[in-house]
């Protein structure tokens, strides 16, 4: 287990530098110019030459690669070029509200989704299962922000029930946190229930189809513990890998999510940094989603051990 | 005995045609799917006919209007009548949505029966493959769309991009099975060089996932569309696009909720009839269902 | 009337309730208490939903329209969901085929067989779990307190099947259906899972319904035989009285087409010109792994083998002694480790796939699986012809010889634009022959070629296959595990055990006179060894000459 | 931190970035020099420049000796007391930045403070300047901002590291979050001018003890947020909302900035076709100023059609040579223009920034009219920094280079012609993007700088208006007005080319 880990580790360098490389080079290879931003409408051309050649831009672009990947690898990921802060710092400050939402959503869709998915592989074409999956292809259908509209003028505007936007990071009272994070979580969360209702309804309806599962209703047990003890846990790794796939378009949803809501998230620091060019800030935002989907993924691989015996590594 | 059993059950093999046909009417829902996307694609296809208006020219004196008799979903901030960009939308919107599911597919479909055959290739794409998985595709996306420039073939690519390695995968998954298939291994034993095994026994294996797969890539890209145009990293706004139209008349959500309510419909329906072919597609090609009409 | 324990009368069960799709027809079936009755017939005569609509199981898409069971004088088909359940596990319970996928894969096995208890007995946890422990023992599962605990994949067939009875009996139900327990378990381990099963019977006193299309197995369990075909009983006898006096053409036919386990006499050799030779072959698996070594696996070890032209080759051996690894290496699928493969005097072992394509026209394959070795999309003329178009023979000519080759294996010509799901399983396997036959080849590897077949099929096949080496003088590596398919067509016998030859020689002395106690054993564990089917008697009622066809030759 | 009713939420047209006032032009950073900074003078609401640091001040005779004593008791957020020092450094290097304080430091030999008294700054000429409270009174970007010494000193390429001024509110760094939110706290030591509070002139009393700038990224979501009480000031709600805020009683709806912002069409002297006036004058002709401001702004109550380069308003306002822009009428002039210069048809590059709301308009109306009249557009979208940076290049249109842009000015910012940056005509080497060379239109802005009187300030503005039209430098395509909204319970919002934040009070 421990080799299989290091293991997974080591495969992971590769991946994670070629994402380093192609962001980079991306970044660079394209128009757009940090300098011309910092410096405004009136900078004349030796000015941006001067901050270009300050922020290290007029270097070969391989020194620049070695020098940021150096740098990356000392744990420094630099300023950012706009702001001047420590990348790592806007960072720490963005992260709570987008890991908050990102933990709720998965933790709401599951609890929702799982349920629905069962009911509907179990009801396997009556009426109870088209509408279920009706649910969820619409869940898949209507662009985020759509219903992030929809949600705002219903709940907020219209009952009043919650506030429209903003952020309250949880140490100031599960309450208020809870309050302000309720519509964005719903908001995506249709969009996952859509995601993990399809896939639990999927690998039910073929494992319900499955010998052992013949074997258990043969031995007399309820319908209930059929359903649950044999056929949902023979689910979760095809559920499991989902919510790792899903754990990449939740970041994606949240960009749009942070936006409607207001929320101070990572997603918007990244738009934000894309938009002027903020290349030091781009790079260490993709790296870390990167990093974040790979460290998920090692976890949900390591899940998969523990939730099937027949999974042995080393 | 085994010999009177049959020797000439049910139709020939099942052409394209019928297949196609199977598909649609294999239930309502199909059907429903199916019209829903034809009637679609050929307002799309004969906007200039169907249309009342002109979905460009800027009429500020008509900006803003309500749903009336002329303007039947009302106008837009820049008095351009909504039903006809939303028509014209649709060409914009499908051609990112077909555009990058075959861009996706083909390029997946190439890169994946490489790395599905050769080795040392196998290896490296794979890495690269894993590596462009685990950039979320939103902020590759809008990262390529503001560096290189907001056109319809920049947005195609951004769009493009992210899905190719999920097709990449999925093409290699299926031929690293089906390369163990006895009849790959008979055709092996014959002689038949890789490119020909490639080309006669791999590559149809792959297209029944692949359909099902390009539909939605189709789906997820129109979406995705809508979205980067809503981050203002989307199509040029002067060409009407279902996201663009939904991306400018957003703040007027609460004088006329219908300029983002209606694209978002229109999308939403197509999304929604797109997904359910290529659930249609998937279940007639479900090769339990397949087994059970042949048992049969 | 009342004395029996299961009734079943006039079952009709079709697809979607239409009576004009019946799959079952009208069966008429009763077992009395402590008896066992066998449901025997070919593949698709309706033995498993027969079983199924017993225990209230049959898939949504099958409905009985007609008829009744009755357990103990309740009727099964008219219980309600719960009542149903209950007598699942109390009146009558059952094990099925594939040991290795009717447990649950996550689940520790010991609870598995404790969840019955949970549910139709209010015994506490502790004496649930003795019970289940005592039960463990009682199907003779070695050191039952880690078993308990161990998941499904970590036991073999053999120990899971047993599990399932433990499961089955743990409530003392009077039926046990056993729909083929023992089809995908190894001959030693199925000759112990019968005796148990007769043992439980003499102990508890449980009524079988014992499903299998093996005449072998039917003749060590059954009292009573019921023969099945296209779901229409045939007839129903005592087993001793079946085997000896069949009633119908069917039962005689499908008695006649079980494989003798007497070897046939060896065919003369037509030269004694070897086309193949292999030397030290060996085929080690896995342990190429970069950061860790992987698991090796000593597939195949030291092989060393000589097939002559127009005579056949037959490697036996339970089910992972390394029988198709030997095949493959042969075939050049996959590459040996070590040692030399000899065609001719060429050695193909280590010679580069470009090079090889020339010479693959010498030898061909036939695989197990009729379904899978035949391209679902491509009509069967296409497979067939894919071998000589690579070989530079024009379409036409080869379209041709595809026709007479059809013939030749009793397929008419103008199948030849079918799809191979057109075919049943046996022709399909003709086509796949066919196949192999258009490259001319000298050798021919058959793997497990029958194994997948009918009985009845079986024999049509290896029929075909001897009047072939005949005809064209092709040397056949026939690879099985049936040790009386074995006997029909080998004429020289190599028997495996983990990947090494433990017993090579002519089929009559390696099958009449094994010296090896591995093939001893193998030979003893075959069900109805003792049974002259084809000619319906023992074979110790037989007359000399034909039981010992040793002294034949 | 938690909200109290003495902390104001407001939201601005875009995210602070940038800290630094001098370093950039951007308005955000301008807004927020304007909370933590002071300046020497500052224009009241009769535009015209008013002491705000400055107590006294005198000229010598020879106009060339300029003494300003500093009030008494002004502090910089760091407890230091303001010197002549600090300011001569803050002019010093607000001076290398700025246009209008590059002009001035052509006319200045010396800049100085004074040993004897501390509140005492000298500044002297080489010869007379008659823009020189003009000058140290601009309102807009870069606006001389008075920062301490030691920070004033940062070289004016690089960001000041730190945020101390002598401003009304001080700067919480720690809050700081860019992109999410910038906080400024009351600074209990400043000490107001007793005159009562007149653009950014008089008392800057503050009323409340925070002032939180928080960004929204979605319109929809802001209006949503100050309707539901989330949101005390919202600096641009768009146009087209107005009617839904002005509706809602709880929210004020008032334009504070009188002068407004003029929206100017930009082309590029150095890429043929627009290298030939005429095909400059051509496109400018073809454009219909109330088409442009209908599309962008839509209710004429918030628009002006104003052919005025240096602002409708001002004193410098004239309409000469802009007939067509409010008229309509150049059509046929363009198509005559078009066919003079021999236009062939090359499709000229109207760069199009698709993610600002108050640009993203002009673009596609100008384009329209252009088509109209014979010209093959190129409308290529592309989002705000990437034009930034395309625009700086000079190079062909195939090489990345550009034909057409737009952009806003905020009129105080374009006023007269040594701020207006449109009307510079060093060409290449010293104008701005788009850079005409015109050297006569130099000489008249030398003249300008130079003038005594206000008579001759405005005919040597008309002069150089009528030749800027003549040679195509650019054209203003409407001025707009953005009005503000609060919610009722803010009190004493000030008016002003800039929003600030003093003397408002909340309950
Ligand atoms: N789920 C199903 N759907 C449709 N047809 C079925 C299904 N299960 C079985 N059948 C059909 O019912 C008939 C009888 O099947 P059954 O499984 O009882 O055969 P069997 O005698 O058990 O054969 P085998 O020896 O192969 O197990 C077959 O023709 C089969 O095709
Ligand atoms: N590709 C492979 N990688 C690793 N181990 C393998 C591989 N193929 C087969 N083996 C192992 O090699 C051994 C021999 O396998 P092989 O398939 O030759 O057995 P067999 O005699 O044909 O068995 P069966 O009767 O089940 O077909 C088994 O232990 C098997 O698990
Ligand atoms: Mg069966
Ligand atoms: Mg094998």
């Amino acid at each position: 287990m421990v080799g299989y880990i290091i293991q997974r580790i080591l495969a992971a360098i590769p991946v994670m530098g070629f994402v380093a490389l192609f962001v980079f080079l991306m970044l660079r290879l394209t128009p757009g110019d940090p300098a011309a931003i910092i410096a405004g409408d009136t900078a004349t051309p030796e000015q941006l030459d001067r901050i270009r050649e300050a922020l290290g831009l007029n270097d070969p672009l391989h020194i620049q690669f070695i020098t940021w990947i150096g740098n990356l690898l000392q744990g420094e990921f630099g300023t950012s070029v706009i702001s001047g802060k420590p990348v790592i710092e806007l960072i720490q400050a963005r992260m709570e509200p987008t890991i908050s939402l990102a933990l709720t959503t998965i933790i709401l869709s599951v609890l929702i989704a799982v349920p629905l998915g069962v009911i509907a592989a179990w009801k396997h074409g009556t009426l109870i299962d088209r509408f279920v999956m009706l649910i969820s292809v619409l869940g898949f259908s209507v662009p985020v922000f759509v219903i992030g509209y929809l949600m705002i003028s219903l709940f907020s505007m219209q009952l009043n029930w919650f506030p429209v936007q903003g952020f309250r990071p949880i140490g100031d009272g599960l309450g208020e946190f809870l309050h302000r994070i309720a519509l964005p979580t719903f908001t995506l969360t249709l969009l996952y229930i859509a995601l993990i209702a399809r896939i639990t309804r999927t690998s039910m309806l073929e494992i319900l189809g499955d010998d052992y599962i013949r074997t258990a209703r043969a031995k007399g047990l309820p319908e209930a513990r059929v359903l649950m003890r044999h056929a949902l846990r023979n689910c979760s790794v095809p559920i499991i890998t989902v919510i790792g796939i899903g754990f990449a378009l939740i970041i994606s949803g949240v960009v749009v999510t942070e936006s409607v809501f207001n929320l101070p998230g990572l997603g918007r620091l990244t738009v934000d940094a894309v938009l002027a060019r903020d290349y030091p800030v781009i790079q260490a935002v993709i790296l870390l989603a990167s990093l974040i989907y790979v460290v998920v993924n090692l976890l949900i691989d390591i899940a998969y051990v523990l939730l099937d015996p027949r999974i042995r590594y080393s | 005995m085994t010999d009177q059993t049959n020797t000439a059950p049910g139709p020939a093999h099942p052409t394209a045609l019928t297949k196609v046909r199977e598909v649609v009417f294999s239930s309502p829902i199909a059907l429903i799917a199916t019209v829903l996307v034809t009637i679609i694609v050929l307002a799309a296809i004969f906007a200039p006919v169907v249309s009342p208006h002109d979905p460009v020219r800027l009429t500020p004196s008509e900006r803003l209007k309500p749903p009336s008799e002329l303007y039947w979903l009302g106008t837009d901030a820049y008095g351009r009548d909504l039903v006809s960009r939303i028509i014209y939308g649709g060409r914009i919107s499908l051609v990112v949505g077909v555009g990058a599911a075959v861009f996706a597919v083909l390029s997946g479909l190439f890169l994946g029966l490489m790395a599905g055959y050769i080795r040392w290739l196998d290896a490296v794409l794979m890495r690269m493959v894993d590596g462009l998985m685990a950039i979320p595709n939103i902020l590759l996306a809008i990262a390529i769309v503001s560096l290189w420039g907001a056109g319809l073939w920049t947005v195609l690519i951004a769009i493009t991009i992210p899905e190719v390695p999920r097709v990449v995968r999925l093409v290699r998954s299926v031929v690293l099975s089906a390369r163990e298939e006895p009849y790959v291994e008979a055709a092996i034993a014959a002689g038949s060089s890789t490119f020909l095994i490639m080309r006669r026994h791999l590559l149809p294996n792959t297209i029944a996932p692949l359909i099902i797969q390009g539909t939605y890539i189709c789906a997820s890209a129109i979406l995705v569309e809508a979205i980067l145009s809503f981050l203002g990293a989307g199509i040029n706004p002067e060409t009407p696009s279902w996201g663009n139209i939904m991306a400018e008349g957003r703040i007027y959500f609460q004088i006329n909720p219908g300029i983002v309510l209606w694209p978002g419909l229109v999308v939403s329906v197509t999304i929604l009839a797109i997904n359910l072919l290529g659930d249609a597609v998937r279940d007639a090609l479900d090769p339990r269902m397949a087994k059970r009409g042949i048992d049969r | 009337m009342s004395d029996q324990l299961l009734e079943i009368e006039n079952l009709r069960i079709a697809l979607d309730g239409n009576p004009d799709q019946q799959v079952v027809k009208g069966l008429n079936l009763s077992i009395r208490p402590g008896q066992t009755t066998c449901l025997v017939g070919e593949s698709g005569s309706g033995k498993s939903l027969t079983a199924l609509a017993t225990m209230g199981l049959l898939p949504k898409v099958l409905q009985t329209i007609e008829g009744s069971i009755k357990i103990k004088g309740e009727e099964v088909l008219t219980a309600s969901p719960g009542r149903l359940r209950t007598l699942r596990a109390t009146a009558m319970s059952m094990i099925f085929q594939e040991p290795m996928t009717a447990l649950n894969p996550v689940a520790r096995v010991g609870q598995q067989i404790e969840e019955v208890l949970e549910f139709h007995s209010d015994m506490s946890q502790g004496a649930r779990k003795k019970r289940t422990l005592e039960m463990m023992e009682a199907v003779h599962l070695p050191d039952v307190e880690k078993m308990y605990r161990s998941f499904p994949h970590q036991l073999s067939g053999g120990q899971r099947q047993r599990i399932m009875i433990a499961m089955a009996l743990i409530m003392r139900p009077q039926l046990l259906i056993a729909d083929e327990p023992t089809t995908a378990l190894d001959v030693t381990t199925q000759a112990q899972i019968l005796s148990l099963i007769r043992e439980l019977r003499e102990q508890q006193g449980t009524a079988v319904l014992f499903i299998t299309h093996d005449m072998g197995v039917v003749s060590e369990i059954a009292d009573d035989v019921t023969v099945l075909k296209l779901g229409e009983v045939m007839e129903t006898q005592q087993v001793e009285q079946l085997l000896r006096h069949p009633q119908t053409d069917y039962t005689r036919d499908l008695l006649r087409s079980v494989p003798s386990q007497v070897p046939r006499p060896p065919s003369p050799a037509a030269s004694d010109e070897v086309v193949l030779r292999t030397e030290d072959l060996c085929k080690t698996y896995g342990g190429t792994g970069l950061i860790r070594k992987g698991r090796e696996v000593r597939a195949a070890q030291d092989v060393n083998l000589t097939l002559t032209h127009g005579r056949t080759l037959g490697i036996v051996g339970e089910s992972g002694s390394g029988k198709s690894t030997v095949a493959r290496c042969i075939m050049r699928l996959i590459d040996p480790t070590s040692g030399k493969i000899m065609v001719g005097d060429e050695d193909i072992a280590v010679m580069k796939q470009s090079d090889l394509k020339a010479r693959r026209k010498k030898f061909q394959i036939v695989f197990q699986d009729p379904m899978r070795s035949l391209n679902p999309r491509r009509e069967i003329g296409e497979s067939i012809i894919e071998g000589p178009l690579n070989f530079g023979v024009s379409r036409a000519e080869a379209m041709e010889r595809a026709r007479d080759l059809l013939e030749l294996v009793g397929l008419p010509g103008s199948a030849i634009d079918r799809f191979p799901h057109q075919f049943s399983g046996g022709q399909r396997q003709r086509v796949a022959i066919a196949r192999a036959l258009a490259m001319d080849p000298d050798i021919l590897v058959a793997d497990e070629a029958v194994s997948a077949l009918d009985v009845s099929v079986q024999a049509q096949v290896l029929d075909l296959l001897a009047d072939l080496q005949e005809r064209f003088g092709l040397g056949i590596l026939f690879i099985t595990h049936d040790l009386g398919v074995a006997a029909q067509i080998c004429d020289e016998v190599m028997v495996m055990q983990t990947g090494k030859v433990i017993e090579y020689g002519p089929a009559g002395e390696v099958l009449g006179n094994p010296k090896q106690d591995y093939t001893k054993a193998l030979i003893a564990a075959a069900p109805g060894r003792h049974w002259d089917f084809a000619n319906f008697r023992p074979f110790s009622e037989a007359p000399a000459s034909a039981a010992t066809p040793a002294n034949q030759s | 931190a938690p909200v109290s009713a003495q902390t104001i939420i407001a939201s601005k047209h875009s995210a602070l970035r940038v800290l630094d006032p001098i370093l950039t032009t951007a308005y955000m950073s301008r807004n927020h020099g304007y909370m933590i900074y002071d300046t020497l003078f500052a224009l009241d609401e009769d535009v015209t420049p008013q002491p705000q640091m400055v107590d006294t001040w005198e000229v010598s005779d020879d106009g060339l000796t300029y003494t300003f004593t500093l009030r008494d008791g002004l502090m910089f957020h760091d407890g230091a007391p303001v010197t002549g020092e600090d300011v001569a450094a803050s002019i010093a290097r607000w001076g290398e930045r700025d246009s209008m304080g590059q002009v001035l430091m052509e006319y200045v030999d010396t800049m100085s403070g004074s040993s004897d008294d501390p509140n005492l700054f000298i500044i002297q000429l080489k010869e007379p300047y008659g823009l020189v409270i003009d000058s140290l009174a601009k309102p807009s970007s870069n606006v001389p901002f008075i920062m301490p010494k030691r920070l004033a000193e940062t070289p004016s390429t690089e960001p000041v590291p730190e945020q101390i001024g002598s401003g009304p509110f001080k700067w919480v760094a720690d809050e700081f979050q860019p992109g999410v939110k910038a906080v400024y706290e009351k600074f209990e030591d400043y000490v107001p001018r007793d005159e009562p509070a007149s653009w950014a002139a008089g008392g800057k009393v503050v009323k409340v003890d925070r002032v939180e700038w928080v960004v929204f990224p979605d319109d929809q979501t802001t209006l949503n947020a100050i309707q539901s009480g989330e949101l005390d000031y919202w600096e641009q709600p768009p146009i087209d909302l107005l009617p839904i805020l002005e509706a809602n009683p709880d929210v004020t709806v008032r334009n504070t900035n009188t002068l407004g912002y003029q929206t100017i069409i930009r082309p590029n002297a150095l890429n043929a076709p627009m290298d030939d006036p005429l095909i400059r004058k051509a496109a400018i002709a073809s454009i219909y100023q109330k088409n442009v401001l209908d599309a962008l702004i839509g209710n004429p109550e918030y628009y002006e059609l104003c052919g005025a380069m240096f602002v409708c308003g001002t004193p410098l306002a004239t309409d000469v040579g802009s007939e067509t822009l409010t008229e309509g009428n150049g059509q046929d002039l363009a198509r005559e223009l078009l066919e003079e210069a021999g236009y062939d048809g090359t499709p000229i590059v109207l760069m199009h920034p698709t993610d600002v709301g108050t640009l993203r308009t002009q673009p596609v109306v100008v384009a329209q009219a252009m088509r109209d009249v014979g010209f093959e557009v190129d409308l290529q979208a592309m989002d705000w920094q990437t034009l930034v940076g395309r625009r700086a290049s000079q190079a062909p249109v195939d090489e990345g280079g550009w034909h057409m842009f737009a952009t806003n000015w905020v009129g105080a910012d374009v006023f007269n012609p040594l701020v207006n940056n449109m009307v510079n005509g060093k060409g290449p080497d010293g104008g701005w993007f788009g850079w005409p060379e015109v050297p006569e239109i130099e000489e008249l802005r030398t003249a300008y700088a130079t003038a005594e009187t206000l008579e001759e300030q405005k005919e040597i503005a008309a002069q150089i208006q009528e030749l800027a039209y003549d040679e195509g430098m650019y054209a203003p395509i409407g001025q707009y007005f953005v009005p503000s909204a609060w919610t009722s319970n803010l009190e004493g919002v000030l008016d002003g080319p800039a929003p600030y934040f003093w003397n408002i009070s909340k309950n």
